[in-house]
């Protein structure tokens, strides 16, 4: 009986201390998962996940503490390719942080405006034109819709207007008759 | 002699195959094959470790339990040889490719308890296989499971995206086709003995 | 080389060419109102110069070419422009898009026009003035065709010069009659592109079905060098891609143009209005439009730019009975117009009115049973059946590695489909989503650098100010009540004035601030 | 005026699902008509019932499933699945194991994976070795074949009596219900360590193969090649596959006469030119592209000899079948055609 225990006491010494060389010689430092996650968000800055940015977030979800579904501007495909990058499964968007909207840009109410500078401090990517008691006016190209603007505003003179749909961003739909039988595939009318 | 090692390459690979004929490996079989990336790695993984393994447990068997008559510890000892062998590996996949190491996440530690590494560990002492035997035995299954393993993950990207009734989406199309590709390896029943 | 080098795939279509390519090229009557859309080209659009109110003349430049690539926009006729605002224009989408209108006072009275000798000038000055005349390939893309005659951008010299007079589209033959009328005019405005360009040789690439236009090439061709090539009747030979691999045996790279593989390759069209542009300083104001398909009489008219469709039709004898769908451009690539008041543009080169007979009864939509017909119909080597799969998978990046972006969206592929899927659809669809996906991600990456900045202007201007702070409290101040366990180098999460109602802020991680530091 | 819009191209060829499928039904008449020569009634009566059940199925599901029953109906898949799985069967198979293979081809098979074309395995072969397995012993009687009009021959009543209620007719003598296939033969005589010349004279073998067997053969040949030339099928399959058997048949031959038969008996016997032209063709679950197919068509090949010679059935035309199914979306993936313009290097 006491062969057998020393002879698997021997046997599992060698391989732990081949291991541990190997642990030494192996060592991973370094977590370059943040970078790709961070890379998939939206980067509106808009905190609606409950942290402070898109960075933290992404660090967040790499560290564990945050899960995958609490970016509504990112949206389902946002969420398919986090779910696809970390080997997760894919779960619906968490309502608790809000639901996902068409692309939306801030507009300034200029009749209202009283020039407070508040809308500019809080703007997350410096979107927001103007000075003190001058009239402010929003960079639409630059605004990415995170809404931060509107609960510091004294006067609410900002409100958020869908991206206007034009010749240069109209898009082919999707066909309509898939593999139905309706006969012929309907152009949707914009 | 050739033709001998041939015959149990032919006999792994596609005749008894250790997923489809021997059913042996389905958990991994069916958790990683949802995308084909980390299908290819998975295979890779298990093909290092099955080789590995399969000649450490020849060699501890062969040296230390058969000198020390201690047969009735081979399991033990092979589980032992084969979760040293997964350990390293993982090591390894963590250094070489972090990206596979995330994709593979669980699978890779429970390559350990894939059941494919035992039985072919315990076949190959049980059909008391020399050392190249046995070395080519472990490598042969390996190759089937993974050669499995990516035709299975192609057809269920395909699948994934098919019109399938929706009570039979996920898991239960997957069981199906696997049902049915097992059904097309009996083809080779009778081929080759072992 | 005179060889003929086949390209893969491709369909023999019914040409339906002789309905309309018997009478000679008509001038259009002068429409009482001209929409001028502003958008007619690749490139931005045009910056309008004329006002609401103003009087001008046939010629005047009304848009100014706003960038590089760009051309400008003129006038077609003398008048008052009542407005300059949204219309209706022919596009897919149906949206209204800027443009000037002009309503016509009858007299014509030209700007003044100078003619100019171009082998005197600079290159460039010849380059700048074809594009403050609005020259544009007229073979249905409206290139501006400026960008294309600068050969500085590219090492060796050019091989070899194309002009294209292959029209492969069914129902189309405006190029057909502009090349039997116009050969001579044709020739002397590819002798302005070969003098820009100096080719080593100069080809013409004529579809055999068209034997009249032929032999009119060849008969203006005659002691200048330039070889007239007929090419056998095969849609689309006429697209830029397989008319080069057809002459020169080239294959313009997956990735590049034609003019990589030194070709370069411009519309018969555009040659006549490069030779009006030089010789006479007439501006882009006109183009040759078939008008086919179930009207009374299919014919080639000259028309004003600006003109309505619905003008057109009614001088070609007015709509048969049973028309369905008015399509701008030919069965196989064009598209249906909402409705036919929208304007002509420099790319209407047809006005097909398709009834049931001409077009395709709808047969229902089977799935795709992979039999492989489209890929041997396909001119681009591609997979449709694949691109299909994994463009109505919406998965885009294999979509991208089967090469999603060689599709010319010829049609071939939903011609031959057994189970009529509408392939092409499929594929525009796939782009667009790509395309914004793409600028997504673009904008996404400058809204990242722009928070980023601005947390560094935040960390600058916080140390500034503990800087000023320290320098004027004397140092014998010791106690702090500052205490700060994080390391000075991380940048510090910004702090909202009033945090969010519904969420609980979690702080950066590592980062333990006494209440003191939040004056701000 | 306003039009209704619909995306270009506005104009279609003639072609459509329901023409590709008929032309693949008048390619199997002449084979077809052979086999009813040389077997008997009973393969007409197997067609019959296949057909009738493969409709019912097929409406039955797309019921289910609430598609439009007519439009896909008319496509005539189903009938094609129906005759292939039907002309494999003995023709004297009870009627109940045909509608257990029709059953399972279109309704496991095809239906479960969402109807036409998106089903990854051959439904005809699903069905044939569900039946091949789980019914061994009737899925090898097979009658001595002989003309119609000849002696031993049944009657369409006798025949009909055999499959629906398993009445034999006593004038029949045990042995010529039960006759083995060339193949079986082949395998069962070379087990004795017979040579293969002495078993091929043997009254089973005609001129090149088994002897009712080759004009059948040949008449599947004839209608492949007519579907070849109107490109319903493409021609990569077939040629794949009957080049891929001849060589390695023509390399076993080489290698020994005696043990392994000549390379135009194999091609010529069993499935292999029925399972080349109308089987492996199936557009939807082999391979799509055209260097895809080649190897796609080979593998079929090689496997069906391995099986013939080493393996337990007879013919393994229906599990090779099966088994480059299985491969045939990696071949895909790894075969693509150059691309218009793809730099040289």
């Amino acid at each position: 009986m006491w062969v057998a225990v020393i002879a698997l006491g021997v046997l599992a010494g060698a391989s732990g201390l081949m291991l541990g060389f190997a642990a030494v010689r192996l060592r991973v430092e370094g977590d370059p998962v943040v970078e790709k996650i961070d890379a998939i968000l939206p980067q509106t800055q808009c905190g609606q996940c409950g942290f402070a940015g898109c960075r933290p977030y992404a660090e967040a979800i790499a560290a564990g503490e945050a899960d995958i579904n609490q970016c509504p501007p990112g949206g389902e495909t946002g969420i398919v390719a986090l779910a696809e990058l970390l080997g997760r499964d894919p779960k619906p968007l968490n309502p608790e942080n809000g639901a996902e909207k068409p692309k939306m840009v801030a507009v300034i109410d200029e009749r209202n405006c009283i020039g407070c500078t508040l809308c500019i401090q809080a703007c997350p990517v410096d979107a927001i034109l103007g000075a003190a008691k001058h009239m402010h006016t929003v960079i639409a190209k630059e605004c990415t819709g995170c809404e931060l603007c509107i609960a510091p505003c004294p006067v609410d003179c900002i409100y958020m207007t869908p991206i206007a749909q034009t010749i240069a961003n109209w898009k082919w739909t999707y066909p309509l008759a898939d593999t139905g039988a309706r006969g012929s595939v309907e152009q949707a009318a914009a | 002699m050739i033709n001998e090692y041939a015959l149990i390459l032919l006999s792994t690979i596609l005749v008894n195959n250790y997923v489809l004929v021997k059913f042996l490996g389905l958990c991994p079989f069916m958790g990683v094959s949802r995308k084909l990336e980390t299908a290819m790695g998975m295979g890779l993984a298990t093909t290092f470790v099955l080789t590995l393994s399969s000649i450490c447990a020849y060699l501890t068997d062969h040296y230390l339990l058969i000198p020390l008559g201690l047969e009735y510890l081979r399991t033990i000892a092979f589980i032992l040889v084969i979760a040293v062998v997964v350990q390293f590996t993982e090591m390894v996949v963590h250094k070489t490719s972090p990206v596979l190491y995330q994709a593979l996440g669980i699978y890779l530690p429970l390559i350990t308890t894939n059941c494919a590494v035992l039985a072919a560990a315990l076949l190959n002492v049980q059909a008391r296989h020399d050392f190249i035997a046995s070395a080519l035995y472990g490598f042969g299954a390996a190759i089937g499971f993974s050669l499995v393993m990516v035709l299975f993950a192609a057809m269920r990207e395909r699948i994934v995206v098919a019109d399938v009734p929706v009570h039979f989406r996920g898991p239960a199309i997957t069981m199906i086709t696997a049902g049915l590709m097992s059904l097309a390896f009996m083809g080779f029943a009778g081929l080759v003995r072992g | 080389m005179s060889g003929l080098f086949p390209f893969h795939g491709g369909l023999k279509t019914v040409r339906h060419k002789t309905e309309s390519n018997q009478q000679p090229i008509r001038w259009s009557a002068l429409p009482h109102r001209l929409t001028v859309p502003l958008r007619q080209h690749i490139g931005a659009i045009a910056k309008p110069l004329a006002r609401a109110g103003e009087r001008v003349l046939k010629g005047q430049m009304i848009g100014q070419p706003d960038g590089y690539i760009s051309a400008a926009i003129h006038a077609p006729t003398s008048g008052k422009v009542i407005a300059v605002e949204q219309q209706p224009v022919p596009h897919p989408s149906g949206l209204p898009d800027w443009c000037v209108v002009i309503e016509s006072d009858g007299e014509e009275r030209w700007v003044e026009r100078q003619a100019v000798d171009y082998r005197r000038l600079h290159p460039s000055e010849v380059r700048n003035r074809l594009r403050s005349a609005g020259v544009v390939g007229l073979g249905g893309a409206a290139f501006p065709s400026a960008v294309k005659l600068n050969p500085s951008g590219h090492a060796e010299a050019l091989e070899t010069l194309i002009l294209n007079g292959a029209e492969c589209e069914p129902w189309i033959t405006c190029d057909d009659r502009i090349m039997r009328e116009r050969a001579a005019e044709i020739i002397a405005g590819l002798h302005v592109i070969a003098h820009l360009l100096e080719p080593r040789e100069v080809l013409i690439g004529i579809e055999d079905d068209k034997p009249e236009a032929i032999a009119a090439m060849v008969a203006a061709c005659a002691g200048t060098g330039f070889a007239v090539r007929p090419v056998p009747t095969r849609y689309p030979s006429g697209s830029v891609k397989q008319l080069v691999k057809l002459l020169t045996a080239k294959e313009t790279p997956v990735d590049g143009l034609p003019v990589d593989v030194g070709v370069q390759c411009f519309n018969v069209g555009t040659a006549y209005t490069i030779y009006r542009a030089i010789e006479f300083g007439e501006p882009v104001i006109s183009r040759t439009v078939t008008i086919t398909g179930h009207v009374n009489q299919p014919q080639n008219l000259e028309v004003l730019l600006g003109t309505p469709f619905s003008e057109l039709i009614a001088q070609s004898g007015g709509y048969r009975d049973g028309v369905e769908r008015l399509i701008m451009g030919g069965p196989m690539m064009g598209f249906a117009v909402h409705d036919d008041g929208v304007p002509v543009t420099k790319a209407t080169n047809c006005l097909l009115a398709a009834s049931a007979a001409e077009l395709a009864p709808l047969r229902p939509v089977m799935p795709c049973i992979r039999c492989g017909a489209c890929v041997d119909a396909c001119p681009a080597n591609l997979l449709p059946q694949q691109l299909y799969w994994h463009a109505r998978a919406k998965e885009f990046d294999k979509a991208q590695d089967y090469h999603l972006f060689s599709c010319i969206e010829c049609g071939c592929c939903s011609y031959v489909c057994p189970s009529h899927l509408p392939l092409v659809q499929y594929y525009r669809y796939a782009k667009n989503e790509i395309w914004a996906q793409e600028k997504e991600k673009q904008k996404a990456e400058l809204a990242r650098q722009r928070h980023q900045a601005r947390l560094e202007r935040l960390e600058r201007e916080k140390q500034e100010r503990d800087a000023k702070l320290r320098q004027k409290r004397p140092r014998h101040a010791r106690w702090r009540w500052k205490t700060r366990l994080t390391k000075p180098s991380r940048p510090i999460a910004p702090r909202r004035l009033r945090p969010r109602p519904n969420q609980r802020l979690k702080l950066a991680s590592g980062a333990i601030e006494s209440p003191c530091t939040l004056k701000r | 005026m306003h039009f209704k819009t619909l995306t270009s191209p506005h104009v279609l060829g003639e072609t459509s699902v329901g023409q590709v499928m008929r032309r693949v039904l008048y390619a199997m008449v002449p084979g077809a008509t052979a086999l009813i020569w040389f077997f008997g009634w009973g393969v007409l009566v197997n067609l019959a019932v296949a057909t009738v059940v493969a409709l019912m199925a097929e409406a039955a599901m797309l019921a289910v499933r609430n598609k439009p029953i007519a439009t896909h109906l008319a496509d005539y898949s189903a009938v094609v699945t129906a005759w292939l799985l039907a002309v494999a069967l003995p023709p004297l198979a009870p009627w109940w194991m045909t509608v257990i293979g029709v059953l399972s081809a279109i309704v496991v098979a095809k239906h479960l994976y969402g109807g036409l074309g998106y089903n990854p395995f051959n439904p005809a072969m699903i069905g044939y070795v569900v039946l091949l397995i789980s019914f061994p012993r009737e899925m090898s009687s097979w009658l001595i074949p002989q003309g119609i009009g000849q002696a031993h021959a049944l009657s369409l009543i006798e025949t009909l009596q055999a499959i629906f209620n398993g009445l034999l007719p006593d004038r029949l003598a045990a042995d010529a219900l039960t006759g083995a296939t060339p193949l079986d033969a082949l395998r069962t005589q070379l087990g004795l360590g017979l040579a293969v010349a002495d078993i091929r004279n043997s009254p089973v073998f005609g001129i090149v193969a088994g002897s009712g067997w080759e004009w059948a053969a040949s008449g599947f040949l004839a209608g492949g090649l007519w579907l070849i030339y109107t490109r319903v099928a493409a021609w990569q399959i077939p040629a794949g596959l009957l080049s891929g058997l001849a060589v390695i048949s023509t390399i076993f031959y080489l290698i020994d006469p005696q043990r392994y038969a000549p390379p135009w008996f194999h091609l010529w016997s069993g499935a292999a030119i029925f399972g080349a032209f109308f089987i492996a063709t199936d557009p939807v679950t082999a391979s799509t592209t055209p260097r895809g197919r080649l190897l796609y068509g080979a593998g079929v090949g090689v496997l069906t000899y391995i099986i013939r010679s080493f393996g337990g059935y007879p013919d393994g035309v229906a599990f090779a079948v099966l088994l480059m199914n299985i491969a045939a979306p990696t071949i895909d993936l790894y075969t693509q055609p150059k691309v218009f313009g793809a730099r040289r290097g």
